[in-house]
């Protein structure tokens, strides 16, 4: 993470402030005139050691268009972020902005809490801005009729490779190619310290992320399309595979490390088809591992060939007194340039158009991710009460991957659990 | 009533329906050295404690200085009392200790200088002035005991309250202290309940003795009083020492009773012949070589040495042996026989519901 | 009567031990003071480590050089030093000022007469066995209705409230003898003067056991900070130390020199009354 | 002599002035008792009759969630957890801390330095306690691993192992915990009279009758203390479930407390949060008075 590069980004920022400038002028419309005042506070979970340093960048940056507004960042702990949302909300006092993943934004919104920002993302004046982010990730912010955020980054869930490990069993042109040949490529590399494939399965390390593509992938959801019952249906022998990849000795241990201890061990060289998440590509470029690696994401299944993806959008409290000022500051820091810059600080996809082409000129694994893999992204169902399904259901799962139940009978008890949820 | 250091009308305490203080009757005189004396549990602590305020009187009124202290407050009653295990606070010097009754209150705080003069004054008294800058565990039991009298003088009370100050000590410092106390409370000249089970302590320094059994006062009256003409068997039995024999006995009529075969003249008038009654006879009251009197003869079969004296058991053939203190120590008089005697004014009689004749 | 010699430590109460018992002994004794400590020397190791993992494979225990960087991170760009002051500041208010709340309501219990004393001490009881984790939302609307959630007003007031040290200071304010206050009294003592010249001074080794048991409590507690402060300046350390993780890179390094920095202050309070701490025994707490 | 009436006209005056004192002295802790204890507890039987409530207005639902609670397996495995962890925890620290403390009374040198080492875990906050043991417990680095692949050649999963999950979450505890009580019997041991242990030993009884007639029973008083205090803090296991399993796997290690949480935070369900603090604060009370009971009989 030491170079990024921040050149090409810088010059860009420079076009589009140049354009912006352009629209005040034309346009003469209220959000960039600077007469905004008061203080706002913004929070968001950490996607990196370094967020308070990346914000503050942004935060000056706005400073220089609204002079008047101060701007107060404050972060979530990931592992509590519902306690500390829930109690901000309750409060009375949240904070105006607030960073929200797909999994929880629903059941806030469903609750009042969130400001339907229909009115605003619609607006004439920022309807140039609205068009570079894609109608997929709209969608994932719209519900119940309300427009609940402005969606402005994506977080992959990639597969890591060890081409060297894969290249020595002679599978690395073919791993990919189906389960099958997955499955052998894991037997081959397996033996001597090293696993062939490791997947997370800890709900408290939110394992379904690992296994949702494989779901995708069989044309099954969690929920059915109309979001009335379990959509689960046809995931059955994917799940199977996962049970059967774990039957087959080539995993890590089954629960016995967590999402960090197993990237540790993949960059020791010690897994070859490694399950993980893109910001982890930071610690991969600024500490080099012994091997070659790549990013990829899992083989075809009998539907189609999905990658999993799950959603940032900057939401308005309802309860903010200062609305305007927190727009001007989600309009801020959705643009191209701060979010661009972010995104490449933090190894997070962006999910404008505009500055797709320009980001990761230096990262290639990074860029791959962006342009190949992002498209193929299928990510969650925002139901409101997503994240009570996610973990209801996964100790099922852990239990599928200890053996004790196989590819029908997990989906069987899934679907049950789901259906006592949203019926 | 207004005279009295301390009066007690109708004083009552019970818990429950257990009463440990049964309409107590007193009035202690300003300068008089009233001594409780009872067993254990008798009440007598009960009622220093209602003096106090540390304990509230069920019933009845209790006056100090003439001014009824059922409801006051224990810090405005004007009492100074010495605890049975001093109470000394171990956190403060001795010093310290015996001017925190001066300097409890705000309103009446003496000066630093006057505080220093007086607790002085108080150590004096007590001879404990070179031991003002030591702690408390840092005392022998006398010097402790000591300490608490210098807290208690030091605020000139109306009134003091020992209770059983002296019954931690050994027994040589017990008879020094008592001395002292003796000269204290002369010098001092304020009325004193003094509670003890002693009775040692009560005959030597009660200006008045109040005996005491089961919550209810069994005799009041000057040390001489109460060993004299002990008013029951209990006083009679408890005041005394070696205690005294209790014989069961009847009336032979006039001033004569019958002791199983033995008959014996007595001062008063037993009553009608046959009245069951008992005698008490004191042990230091025998004499061996006189020939005249009440004449008891039996075989010795025990004898206790005690120093000067020897404690002989006489089995006369009466209803329960008799004990006898006699001057001088043979063993060789054990299973020998026997005989004294008793002047008539020495024979107590106690009718049947143990009350003095 | 000696209090103060019965407040220091006694005599060892088993006689002579034998050679082989004293041999088995340190042998256990220094097996567990391994146990105590290992894990300690793990996240030193971390601490002075430049690393973005965990674990290197192979492993490097001891570094070749002392790296610092994860202490000037800690103070230079997060709230480290602001969180311990926050925690410090919380925890002696609190000590100090449930000490003389918890004093009071034990010298009321223990030395003075009232109508309905039995009630409440039944109720005091009762309320020890009250799961606190189990009261977090209802306190949070109290807190909430009372317009102090996120100010140390919120982690002060809740945390005045656990009963177990009125019934141990009361156990220990039970076992001084009654005619010290009585005496004190006829002194002309008010009972404000017993409570705070007599009782007081003469429950001190009580008051230390309470003071660190309370500061301890607090010190560790997780779940109602994070609950009851928003803003990232009021924090207290154990929220604070648990937000250094984010969830997609974990920087150990720096999370174990804040976990190492944050035992000292705890250690050194203990360091400072291990003497009073030590030598007291806390069973009087319920048995009265 | 006064009259009855006046008596008892004075007698009230002096009862009122004594209760004032001491509800002065009583005022402060009170206050606070009622604020955040005694009213939070009713308050959380009356929120397990609603839903909502938190962002929401609250719903009266009736006995919704009472209905639910005895109908949820979860909360059955989550009671058995609670209970199958505070079987395992109590009785090993009570056992190392016993052993630690008769340790700690034999020695004559080192004595407070062993006495502060040993103590040192019970100062750490517990999510630091669970960051160390994510060190200790690691399969490749963890030192317990380390010694055991030495002995059997594999690593054991500690935390990914359903049957050894809640172990090893009560190994943490054990280890956090073993310093307080090893302090606290050792207080009590050295609080013993000393003259019964000389007269044993002129008896003739050995350091092991000594012990288990002597000190065992003497220390009475202090294990009825231990036992309820450890029961009420163990049946509230939260901190480290939290952090080192998170419930996890297979729900092996939910905990009575952790659904809670869960329920109240992660699902925004107060309503049932707070029925299932109230099963809770039940269990914790009706195990503490069996306790209670049983120790009094025994006595």
């Amino acid at each position: 993470m030491k170079h990024l590069p921040f050149r090409k980004i810088r010059a860009a920022s420079r076009l589009l402030s140049s354009a912006c400038l352009c629209g005040v002028l034309t346009a003469g419309t209220a959000w960039a005139d600077g007469h905004l005042s008061g203080d706002i506070t913004m929070i968001k979970g950490p996607h990196s050691a370094d967020e308070a340093k990346f914000e503050a960048m942004i935060i000056d940056d706005f400073k220089s268009v609204e002079p008047n507004v101060d701007v107060t960042f404050t972060t979530y702990d990931w592992a509590n972020m519902n306690a500390e949302l829930t109690t901000g909300f309750a409060s009375g006092n949240p904070a105006d902005v607030l960073y929200l993943v797909d999994l929880i934004y629903p059941a806030y919104a469903q609750q009042g809490a969130l400001h339907d920002m229909t009115g605003l993302v619609d607006s004439a004046d920022w309807a140039d801005e609205r068009a570079e982010i894609p109608e997929f990730a709209w969608a994932l912010a719209e519900q119940d009729g309300g427009t609940w955020g402005v969606p402005v980054l994506g977080a992959v869930y990639n597969i890591y490779i060890n081409k060297d490990l894969l290249a020595e069993a002679g599978v690395l042109d073919t791993w990919d190619d189906s389960y099958a040949a997955m499955m052998d490529a894991a037997k081959k590399t397996t033996g001597d310290g090293v696993h062939g494939f490791s997947v997370r399965t800890r709900t408290g390390d939110f394992a379904f992320w690992d296994w949702l593509p494989y779901v995708h992938n069989a044309g099954a959801d969690l929920l059915n399309d109309d979001w009335s019952g379990c959509g689960l249906a046809g995931a059955e022998a994917a799940t199977q595979f996962l049970i059967d990849m774990h039957a087959a000795g080539v995993t890590p241990q089954i629960g016995a490390l967590s999402t960090q201890e197993q990237f540790d061990l993949f960059k020791a060289g010690k897994i070859a088809i490694y399950h993980g998440e893109t910001p982890q590509i930071g610690a991969l470029i600024a500490d080099p591992p012994s091997f070659e690696w790549d990013v990829a994401f899992a083989p075809p299944g009998e539907v189609g060939q999905t990658v999993m993806g799950n959603f940032g959008i900057l939401s308005m409290a309802e309860a903010s007194g200062n609305k305007d000022a927190a727009w001007e500051f989600i309009k801020h820091w959705a643009s191209g340039p701060q979010v661009g810059r972010f995104a490449e600080q933090v190894n997070l996809q962006v999910v404008r158009g505009d500055i797709v082409d320009g980001m990761f000129a230096e990262n290639p694994a990074m860029q791959k991710i962006q342009q190949e893999f992002v498209p193929r992204v299928q990510g969650i169902q925002p139901h409101p009460q997503i994240l009570k399904i996610l973990q209801s259901i996964w100790p099922v799962a852990e239990s599928a991957y200890r053996g004790d139940l196989n590819g029908e009978e997990t989906i069987a008890q899934m679907c049950e659990i789901i259906d006592g949820i949203v019926q | 009533m207004t005279n009295h250091a301390i009066h007690f009308e109708q004083v009552s305490k019970s818990y429950g329906s257990f009463d440990v203080v049964e309409n107590f009757e007193l009035s202690v005189q300003p300068g008089e050295f009233l001594v409780l004396l009872g067993p254990s549990g008798c009440g007598k602590s009960t009622i220093l404690k209602m003096v106090s305020g540390i304990e509230a009187p069920s019933s009845g009124e209790i006056h100090v200085n003439g001014k009824m202290v059922n409801y006051t407050l224990p810090r405005n009653r004007d009492v100074a009392m010495v605890f049975q295990n001093y109470a000394l606070y171990p956190h403060k010097s001795v010093f310290e200790n015996i001017a925190y009754p001066l300097l409890t209150r705000r309103a009446s705080r003496p000066s630093k200088a006057e505080t220093e003069q007086r607790v002085r004054e108080a150590a004096d008294i007590v001879e404990i002035t070179s031991q003002l800058d030591k702690y408390p565990d840092a005392l022998s039991g006398g010097q402790r005991q000591r300490v608490a009298l210098a807290r208690a003088i030091v605020r000139d009370p109306a009134v003091f309250l020992m209770d059983e100050p002296l019954s931690n000590l050994d027994a040589q410092l017990r008879d020094t202290m008592r001395q002292q106390l003796i000269a204290l409370h002369r010098r001092l000249g304020k009325a004193t309940i003094y509670v003890t089970h002693d009775q040692l302590e009560a005959m030597t320094m009660a200006s008045r003795i109040v005996v005491m059994n089961e919550g209810k006062v069994q005799q009041s009256g000057t040390p001489e009083e109460v060993f004299q003409r002990p008013a029951n068997l209990f006083v009679a039995g408890f005041i005394g020492h070696p205690r005294m024999n209790f014989l069961t006995a009847h009336s032979a009529g006039g001033n004569s009773v019958q002791v199983g075969k033995v008959t014996l003249r007595t001062q008063a008038d037993a009553g009608p012949a046959g009245r069951p009654l008992t005698i008490g006879l004191r042990p230091t009251d025998g004499q061996y070589d006189r020939a005249e009197g009440n004449a008891i003869s039996g075989r010795i079969i025990q004898s206790e040495f005690t120093g000067a004296d020897a404690i002989q058991t006489l089995d006369f053939g009466g209803p329960s042996l008799l004990r006898i203190r006699k001057q001088g120590h043979r063993k060789d008089e054990i299973g020998t026989d026997a005989t004294v005697t008793f002047h008539p004014k020495d024979i107590h009689l106690f009718d049947e519901n143990g009350a003095r004749i | 009567m000696s209090l103060r010699r019965s407040f220091t430590n006694r005599p060892i109460a088993s006689l002579q031990p034998t050679g082989a018992m004293m041999l088995t002994a340190y042998v256990v004794l220094c097996f567990a003071s391994i146990v105590s400590l290992t894990p300690f020397l793990y996240i030193l190791s971390t601490s002075i480590k430049e690393t973005n993992s965990l674990f290197t494979y192979p492993p490097d225990w001891i570094p070749a050089s002392i790296y610092w960087g994860n202490f000037q991170k800690l103070f230079g760009e997060t709230n480290f030093a602001r969180w311990t002051l926050n925690t410090l500041f919380i925890g002696i208010a609190i000590t100090l000022l449930k000490l003389i709340i918890d004093a009071m309501a034990a010298f009321a219990l223990a030395k003075l007469e009232f109508f309905g004393k039995n009630l409440i001490s039944v109720a005091l009881l009762l309320a020890v066995a009250v799961p606190v984790a189990a009261l977090v939302v209802p306190l949070f609307f109290i807190i909430r209705s009372m317009g102090l959630l996120n100010s140390y007003w919120a982690l002060i007031l809740p945390a005045l409230t656990n009963p177990l040290g009125i019934l141990m200071l009361r156990s220990f304010i039970v076992s001084l003898p009654a005619d010290l206050d009585h005496s004190a009294r006829l002194d002309g003592a008010s009972e404000w003067q017993v409570f705070s010249q007599m009782t007081l001074p003469l429950i001190r080794p009580g008051l230390v056991v309470h003071a660190i048991f309370t500061f301890m409590l607090q010190y560790t507690s997780f779940l109602w900070p994070l609950v009851a402060i928003q803003s990232d300046k009021k924090q207290v350390l154990t929220v604070g130390i648990s937000s250094l993780k984010s969830n997609f890179v974990v920087d150990w390094g720096l999370i174990s020199a804040a976990s190492l920095l944050a035992t000292i202050p705890i250690t050194l309070l203990f360091l400072a009354l291990q003497k009073y701490f030590l030598s007291q025994n806390m069973s009087g707490a319920i048995k009265g | 002599m006064l009259s009855t009436t006046e008596h008892r006209k004075l007698r009230l005056k002096a009862r009122i002035r004594q209760n004032l004192t001491a509800y002065a002295f009583l005022a402060p802790a009170l206050i606070f008792f009622v604020l955040f204890l005694a009213w939070p507890v009713v308050a959380l039987l009356i929120q397990s009759f609603q839903t909502g409530g938190i962002m929401s207005p609250a719903k009266y639902v009736g006995l919704e969630n009472w209905r639910q609670t005895f109908t949820d397996p979860l909360v059955v495995k989550s009671i058995r957890n609670t209970v199958v962890y505070s079987l395992m925890a109590i009785p090993a620290v009570f056992i190392i801390a016993m052993i630690l403390a008769l340790s700690l009374n034999t020695v004559r040198f080192g004595q407070n330095t062993f006495k502060t080492i040993i103590y040192y875990p019970t100062l750490q906050p517990i999510l630091l306690a669970a960051l160390m043991f994510t060190f200790v417990l690691h399969q490749d680095f963890g030192i317990l691993n380390i010694i055991l692949r030495a002995i059997t050649g594999e690593p054991v999963n500690f935390l990914g192992n359903r049957n050894l999950a809640l172990p090893t979450i009560a190994m943490v505890e054990v280890w956090k915990g073993a310093g307080f009580w090893t302090l606290l019997f050792l207080a009590g041991i050295q609080s013993l009279p000393r003259d019964l242990y000389h007269a044993a030993e002129l008896d003739g009884a050995g350091p092991g009758r000594r012990f288990f007639q002597l000190t065992l029973p003497l220390l009475k008083p202090t294990f009825f203390f231990s036992f309820i205090f450890a029961t009420i803090v163990n049946l509230q296991i939260f901190d480290s479930v939290f952090v080192l399993t998170d419930g996890g796997p297979v729900n092996a290690t939910v905990t009575t407390t952790w659904y809670i949480y869960r329920s109240l935070f992660t699902f925004n369900e107060p309503g049932y949060g707070a029925t299932l603090s109230f099963v809770l604060v039940i269990l914790v009370l009706a195990l503490t008075a069996v306790q209670t009971i049983l120790f009094r009989e025994r006595r």
